[in-house]
């Protein structure tokens, strides 16, 4: 039960990117709750990498006898910490585009397409 | 970006960019021997360029870092590491080819615990630090690119 | 034989298809021109008969896009204001959609 | 000879990424060879995917483990998970790879005149290969978190492809913040489904987690992510709403190259559902599921497509619509996948049905969209009430245009017309509801594509259209060769299903043999 | 309306994330670690690095720094071509 805390916090995380995406109306927040599902899945997959009483996998002085934490999820990670910086920075800047042509930032205006 | 900002912040910086891109690099090299990699090295180089664009605006920085040189440093990287990629191709793409042969970055590492040997890893320190450059380029070019938009926001917002 | 595409419960060969159009096609103008032609040209006799009216020039007569299909979707209109009230540009309405399809399919295949 | 055989796989991907990569300097030196340069390497990633589909057409499925002491390796010695990344290229990948090489080089030859009048012509050729490795490294990959990078590569590249247009007006750029978004959130759940599958079985190949697979709580959940967040970037009704935004904003070759993108994650839905969880999932269900899907993106689509106004968003409700298709066919074979009379009665053939539908509309929704771009880059515009007597002027774009809208109103003897038949006659074996409301929409594509026809190309004239003339050379020629492959894939299309669709279906219900491939006998 | 429906659906798939967070292993103790374990054992020897991460961004898993990297590359690309007209 206890053991279960870190998955809850990464759920919450998640739900709260999504309630962000479909109720806040600002193209800036909509990026932010895309941030915040990545760092839900990032939280995700790091919280998986952990072991016990183990030290990080990396042999340069480390303290002798002790096991150690899981590799992949921290490659892992970073991968997709990388690709979110990627996709955050492009998402910021199409709404910079957007506000330049729209002069605005709600999603209720920014829709001239649709049906 | 406006204007510049005030003494303090510019003298505090002109003292520890420096500091810091010695530090990005610092972290890229050692990549393979203590935390840190091509990205966070590179991402540490290019929170001193976040920091110059901060405190100088993209008005003072012009010269002094450029787009252009920065794009040419990335394609480069890129190069660099798929070329390095490439040349494992005699076994298979991606192949080590240079860990423990003896040569450059070649000597094989002392199993278990051991301080550390900076000649080792094979293809891997010189995969940090193309994507070192790649990453530290690439930032930089983004912070350049979107604080120049945010300028032309703010001169449509004025007029 | 090449062309010959099983489909299920059937065949379907297109080259005997084509073959087909041919000769129909051949068929059909061989008979037409065993009709023959009375009319003389260039009198009302090749005009098209409006009762009596007038012929409307071409540039009148050309129906534009939006007008095209007007009767279905007059006909379809309780069909079609709804569909068109829920495509609504708005991103916020995308995502959630695609939250109310998961929603959905966990709660039938939960269930199952 | 045959050590490009070896290393193809890595070939396919390094080219054009190389490319990508040397585009912005090659730009700055010379901006006339630019879009020669892009095309050669195209046309050399398509002339690689063709020397590895005639290899795995013969000898079978290609493996190839990126950084392993030889390609073919996939355990370590005494190890029984892999654990480096492997290329696991089997019918069906190569099926899709074909498709995406074909598609992406005509778009480049198409693109040499119609992107001209544009600036920042080396960034948009080095984002077409960019997007054209996304597609192929999402066809091609064994490894399940690889899979999710490069579907990060492709949603980024089709990003701003979209907007590429934004300096000319806000609707581009609206387009692709809407494409971003859902894009960003089917990739990360596919991350999150990535990490459930890893904090269960400790691996991240697909084959080895189909052998490990135990259907738990949370394997459901990771299917069910999977599988909505799949079907909305296929464009699946209810959740097609980004389709006619981005379609109708990209530039035409982008459109048609998105298409093709579109049918990559179709492909990733078919590959999850089929080789990762085979008959343990419960197949009636998770069927019925992706026949709903189908139904109502065809039947939605089109009848959204009759109203349009716009020729590229009726042409982009089309393309739903044609989703609905394979859906529907590919459907029918998942539920019927856990017995296995039926399965061999009707359920391969729906499946034969559904897979060739997607390369044959790949083919002639890219026609159509081609032509779409012509007239916009004679006209200006793309509303049709603003069109009217363009074939007086445009001979061959009108021509093209008959031969696409007959094939996807499945009239024969054209392409759309054999793979309709299929589903039709097998899927009537299933349910013959299903059958009939599939012939009831390829009616009214028709009718919608009379409309287009009528308003575009028929009629009087316009004044303003006086002097249009035909569009150039290498436009007309990126919309011949489509035009080609359409006439002959409907003539002979039993060659086609014999050679190269029966072996893709096969590969994706032979759950055993896509395990052993990795994991040796079982 | 409809929002008040979105927001249901939202509880549901609420509801399903923390069933999985409750589905989950417990925190800190991998059940298998078969793939990793072969990391931490025969990476130093293999490759010659102690960081055992660096070596499965760099090595094992490689071609997946490869595709990282173009989805930076990607990104910047894109930025620069948005902004072609507004930023010379």
């Amino acid at each position: 039960m206890i053991g279960n805390f870190p998955y809850i916090a990464v759920a919450i995380l998640i739900g709260l990117g999504i309630y962000t995406l479909i109720f806040k109306k600002n193209l800036i927040k909509i990026a932010i709750g895309i941030t915040l599902i990545e760092n839900g899945a990032n939280l995700f997959l790091i919280t998986l990498g952990y072991r016990k009483e183990s030290v990080a996998p990396i042999y340069t002085q480390a303290p002798e006898g002790m096991n150690m934490v899981l590799p992949t999820p921290q490659a892992l990670t970073l991968t997709s910490i990388v690709i979110g910086v990627a996709t955050t920075a492009l998402i910021l800047s199409i709404a910079m585009i957007i506000y330049n042509k729209y002069g605005t930032l709600n999603t209720d205006e920014v829709r001239r397409l649709k049906e | 970006m406006k204007e510049e900002m005030s003494r303090i912040v510019r003298t505090i910086t002109t003292l520890i960019y420096g500091f810091i891109i010695v530090f990005g690099f610092y972290v890229i090299v050692h990549g393979h021997l203590t935390p840190g990699g091509g990205f966070q090295g590179g991402a540490i180089v290019a929170s001193a360029f976040a920091l110059l664009v901060v405190t100088f605006g993209n008005q003072g920085i012009k010269g002094f870092l450029q787009k252009d040189i920065f794009s040419l440093i990335e394609s480069t990287g890129l190069v660099l590491f798929i070329v390095f990629a490439f040349f494992g191709l005699g076994v298979t793409f991606f192949y080590n080819i240079m860990a423990n042969s003896g040569g450059l970055f070649g000597n094989s590492a002392i199993i278990g615990v051991n301080p550390g040997d900076l000649n080792t890893g094979g293809t891997i320190p010189i995969m940090n630090i193309a994507v070192g450059l790649e990453v530290f380029a690439a930032l930089g070019v983004i912070i350049l690119t979107m604080s120049a938009g945010s300028e032309i926001t703010r001169k449509k917002e004025n007029s | 034989m090449v062309g010959l595409l099983e489909t299920g419960s059937g065949y379907w060969n297109a080259i005997i298809w084509v073959i087909m159009v041919i000769i129909i096609g051949i068929a059909i103008l061989w008979l037409r021109s065993h009709g023959e032609e009375k009319y003389k040209k260039d009198t009302d006799q090749t005009k098209p008969f409006l009762s009596g009216n007038p012929e409307v020039s071409k540039e009148d007569s050309h129906v534009s896009a939006s007008h095209i299909y007007w009767g279905f979707t007059e006909a379809m209109k309780n069909y079609y204001h709804p569909l068109i009230k829920l495509h609504t540009g708005n991103i916020n309405d995308y995502s959630g959609w695609i939250v109310l399809v998961m929603a959905i399919i966990f709660i039938i295949v939960g269930v199952s | 000879m045959s050590n490009i055989l070896t290393h193809s796989p890595a070939l396919v991907m390094a080219l054009p990424l190389l490319a990508a990569f040397l585009t912005p300097v090659v730009g700055r030196f010379n901006r006339k060879v630019l879009g020669w340069f892009v095309s050669i390497v195209l046309g050399l990633t398509l002339f690689i995917t063709l020397l590895m589909a005639t290899q795995i057409l013969t000898n079978g499925p290609m493996i190839y483990v990126f950084g392993g002491s030889e390609a073919g390796l996939t355990l370590p010695s005494g190890y029984s998970v892999p654990i480096r990344i492997i290329f696991h290229i089997d019918g069906m990948g190569i099926f899709m790879g074909l498709i995406t090489a074909v598609v992406s080089f005509l778009a480049a030859i198409y693109s040499l005149s119609f992107m001209q009048k544009h600036s920042g012509l080396e960034k948009y050729y080095a984002l077409l290969l960019l997007l054209a490795t996304g597609m192929f490294g999402m066809e091609f990959t064994g490894d399940i978190f690889n899979f999710f990078v490069f579907l990060e590569i492709a949603s980024i590249a089709s990003v701003a492809l979209i907007a590429f247009r934004s300096n000319l007006s806000g609707e581009p750029a609206e387009a692709g913040f809407k494409y971003m978004v859902v894009s960003s959130i089917s990739a990360l759940m596919v991350l999150f489904a990535v990490g459930l599958f890893y904090g269960q079985y400790d691996v991240l190949n697909m084959a080895t987690i189909a052998s490990v697979m135990q259907f738990t709580q949370l394997d459901k959940i990771a299917l069910i992510l999977l599988l909505t967040v799949l079907a909305m970037k296929a464009g699946s009704v209810p959740m097609h709403m980004w389709t006619p935004d981005a379609y109708s904003e990209a530039p035409a070759a982008i459109t048609m190259v998105l298409v093709a993108a579109s049918q990559a994650s179709l492909y990733a839905l078919f590959r999850i559902s089929f080789s990762l969880y085979n008959i343990s999932l419960n197949t009636i269900t998770v069927g019925w599921i992706i026949i709903i899907l189908g139904i109502l993106s065809m039947f939605i689509g089109v009848t959204m497509a009759i109203i349009q106004k716009d020729i590229k968003r009726l042409m982009a409700y089309h393309a739903i619509s044609q989703t609905g298709y394979m859906l529907l066919g590919v459907g029918v074979g998942l539920a019927v996948l856990a017995n296995p009379v039926a399965l061999e009665s009707f359920g391969i053939k729906a499946m034969e049905g559904g897979i060739f539908h997607i390369m044959n509309h790949a083919m002639y929704k890219g026609l159509l969209f081609l032509t779409a771009g012509a007239l916009f880059y004679r006209t200006g515009t793309r509303d049709l009430n603003k069109m009217g007597g363009l074939a007086n002027n445009m001979f061959y774009t009108t021509v093209f245009f008959i031969i696409g809208a007959a094939a996807i109103a499945g009239i024969p003897p054209f392409n759309g017309f054999a793979s309709k038949l299929i589903i039709y006659e097998s899927v009537y074996q299933f349910n013959p509801l299903l059958s009939i409301i599939a012939m009831l929409v390829s009616i009214l594509t028709l009718a919608s594509f009379v409309k287009v026809f009528h308003s575009a190309f028929l009629g009087p004239q316009l004044e303003q259209y006086k002097k249009v003339q035909e569009v150039p050379k290498s436009m007309v020629f990126a919309m011949a060769a489509l035009a080609c492959i359409i006439v002959l894939f409907g003539l002979f299309p039993d060659v086609i299903v014999k050679n190269l669709v029966h072996p893709a279906v096969m590969s994706l219900i032979n759950q055993t043999n896509y395990t052993a491939t990795i994991l040796g006998g079982i | 309306m409809k929002k008040s429906i979105f927001g249901v659906a939202l509880l549901f798939f609420m509801a399903f994330m923390i069933l999985a967070a409750f589905g989950m292993r417990p925190f800190g103790e991998p059940t298998v670690s078969e793939m990793d374990d072969y990391y931490i054992q025969n990476a130093q020897a293999e490759t010659g690095a102690n960081n055992v991460v660096t070596t499965i961004v760099f090595d094992y898993r490689g071609f997946d720094t490869l595709g990282e990297a173009t989805v930076l590359f990607t990104a910047v690309i894109g930025i620069t071509a948005l902004f072609r007209e507004a930023v010379k």
